[in-house]
């Protein structure tokens, strides 16, 4: 499997670094590595992506 | 090949001292003294090192730690190692003391916090707070290295950066701390025996824990301002780990990112922190659960803005990076090794 | 550069593979599979593994693993993977099957013990029943590996030099088993509840526990007598080991030193046994509180005359001797390696 071409995006929750394949389609989802909070990737020009957040349910804290 | 030896190696901090060093191919552990077990194989009393070594326990004298060692590890209570520092310096040793014996600078507050009166006080500025994180240059060229106390390790790396950055108010920080029974060092006692010691949450030295004087000592270096803490610890139900949960009050509005953006600068780099904020997967927020046996720190936060103030959470495996873990992550560091060498190891799961 | 694929790779057997194999620079795991976590990353379940890999789980599929894998785990639940195996070894994998789907070799042992017909009777032949100490030269030469279960490993080890120097009558042995509440794999149910999972020593299938016919099969192959046991397990309340005590009615008069000649006998050179029975030291009889995270299995026994019985002792980690690190083994032994490369890891302690 090689490496696929990555572009990494700025979390704007934590400054976390995304990667985000360069094929990636609008509409797709990403979690971002540190935060895991998700976002829609809303549009891909160049090698800078432009990120949604997406509301997810509330936090299962298991407890 | 480095020659080590360890003073005192038949405590818990000896044991993993023992259990970190005898793997690795560039360091040979020739001495592993205790005067009660002198003569024994070390796994008689470590009996993980069985058909791991057939090291015995010898006899603590300071020719023959000097004959047979570069470097030196003081695993022994309080008190006890001090009048060996300044012989094992004077031969050309490099010590490294996992005690509290030269972690504070003034020796006025080791009479204020240890009832102690310090011998050698001109020592006391040689001595290197052995921190890796905040003064690795420092370790870098030491002689003498003093390990931070556990408790005191995981509440300054969880509050250095919000001090720093002056994100709260230093003079009124509250460290609520929960601690394992292996912190409390191997000598049995009547709280330590086993219906007494299992399902307890147990608060003790709750206004004047000893590792408040180093906490304050370090946060105050780091930030020039006057700082004051208040350590609650308690005893909990788990042998190994401890997690201090920090609050400070929030000066003005603070955003979330603000405080990403403290821990991200400060600790950039540094292998042995991690942060965990995350709100999926089994570790949302730091748990020593997750640390057991491995030399991480888990950093974690959260912004109380109704209240106005930031919980720092800070989790570590009181043995590793409370104190032989990072003792060997020193002693990389006073080697001119990636520090990281033999140490990123991943905690088992579960435990 | 080895690849290596792990299927069903969240659960905790996956976890200890993942955990063992990350760390080889001979070993590349291409794959972790797991249908519920596909596209998370591994540490979301194992956080241990935090900053140690990015890696994250992906879809099993054939020519997924085909593709990427020279060697593959399958750490799934007993009748799930069975049906890939033989499109596996088609394409010329190797395989190391966690589960019990390939250890008996007499299909009718499957309908009696697992109420399960099994599909693939001549592939039982095939499989190498993946116990070193007792099948190291199968097993090198193997393509189909059948790891053994957690119990019947500890308790094979115990009574197979027993059995085969008939030193016990190997038509009554009995085995009473102590297990952590890891030995009985990840999912919830109220008995792992932890209000209801703390505390308890639990016995539970007392009379028809599967492994029995896995510990028959082998200590029937190693005597070539007519062999029966009668396993009895009990939860107990620790998370990893077990111990298991098996029972077994001396014949004739025996001296200790014919079972100490019995096991040095058996495991001469066969550096993950460790002989325990030891009258000074910390642990003077096996005890699995001291192989936690080893591959170790230690084994200890005492002879009662008056009573005319040997008592066996056997404690492992249920994950790792009993599982995982047992696997981890196997691959060493297959790929022709010393069996210890990246297991002579000591146990923590204290845990």
């Amino acid at each position: 499997m090689s490496k696929a071409k990555v572009i990494v995006a700025i979390c704007p929750q934590c400054e976390g670094n995304i990667e985000v394949p360069s094929d990636a389609i609008p509409g797709e989802i990403v979690s971002c590595p540190d935060c895991g909070t998700t976002f829609e990737v809303d549009a891909i020009d160049g090698n800078k992506v432009f990120l949604k957040s997406i509301e997810t349910q509330g936090e299962d804290w298991g407890e | 090949m480095v020659n080590v030896g360890i003073v005192g190696a038949s405590g818990y901090t000896g044991g993993e001292l023992l259990r970190l060093l005898l793997s690795r191919q560039d360091i040979s552990v020739t001495l592993a003294t205790s005067r009660k077990h002198n003569g024994e194989y070390v796994f008689r009393v470590h009996p993980n090192l069985k058909s791991i070594t057939t090291l015995k326990f010898s006899n603590p004298s300071i020719d023959n730690i000097a004959k047979s060692c570069d470097y030196v590890f003081l695993a022994v209570p309080h008190g006890s190692a001090v009048n060996l520092v300044p012989k094992l310096l004077e031969v050309g040793l490099k010590v490294i003391d996992l005690s509290a014996d030269f972690r504070l600078k003034d020796p006025k507050d080791y009479e204020k916090w240890y009832k102690f009166k310090h011998p050698f006080p001109d020592l006391l500025e040689k001595a290197v707070y052995g921190l890796p994180e905040l003064h690795f240059d420092e370790i870098r060229k030491a002689s003498l290295v003093a390990n931070p106390g556990c408790t005191s390790t995981a509440t300054i790396l969880s509050l250095a950066p919000l001090v720093k950055n002056n994100l709260i108010d230093a003079e009124r920080i509250i460290v609520d701390v929960k601690i394992g029974s292996s912190g409390v060092g191997g000598s049995p006692s009547i709280f330590s025996h086993h219906p007494e010691r299992t399902y307890v949450v147990r608060p003790y030295q709750v206004a004047s824990h000893r590792h408040t004087a180093e906490v304050e000592q370090e946060l105050k270096r780091i930030s020039n301002k006057n700082v004051k803490i208040g350590m609650t610890p308690h005893a909990v139900d788990i042998v190994r780990g401890i997690l201090s949960t920090s609050y400070g009050f929030t000066n003005e509005k603070i955003q979330l990112s603000q405080i990403w953006h403290a821990y991200r600068e400060a600790y950039n780099g540094r292998k042995f922190i991690r942060l965990v904020k995350d709100v999926q997967g089994l570790e949302k927020l730091p748990d020593p659960k997750y640390v057991v046996g491995s030399n991480f720190c888990d950093i974690g936060f959260e912004l109380d803005e109704r209240f106005g103030r930031i919980i720092a959470f800070s989790a570590i495996d009181n043995l590793m990076k409370g104190a032989s873990g990072q003792a060997v992550q020193n002693l990389n560091i006073m080697l001119g090794l990636d520090e990281t060498t033999g140490l990123l190891i991943p905690s088992l799961h579960p435990v």
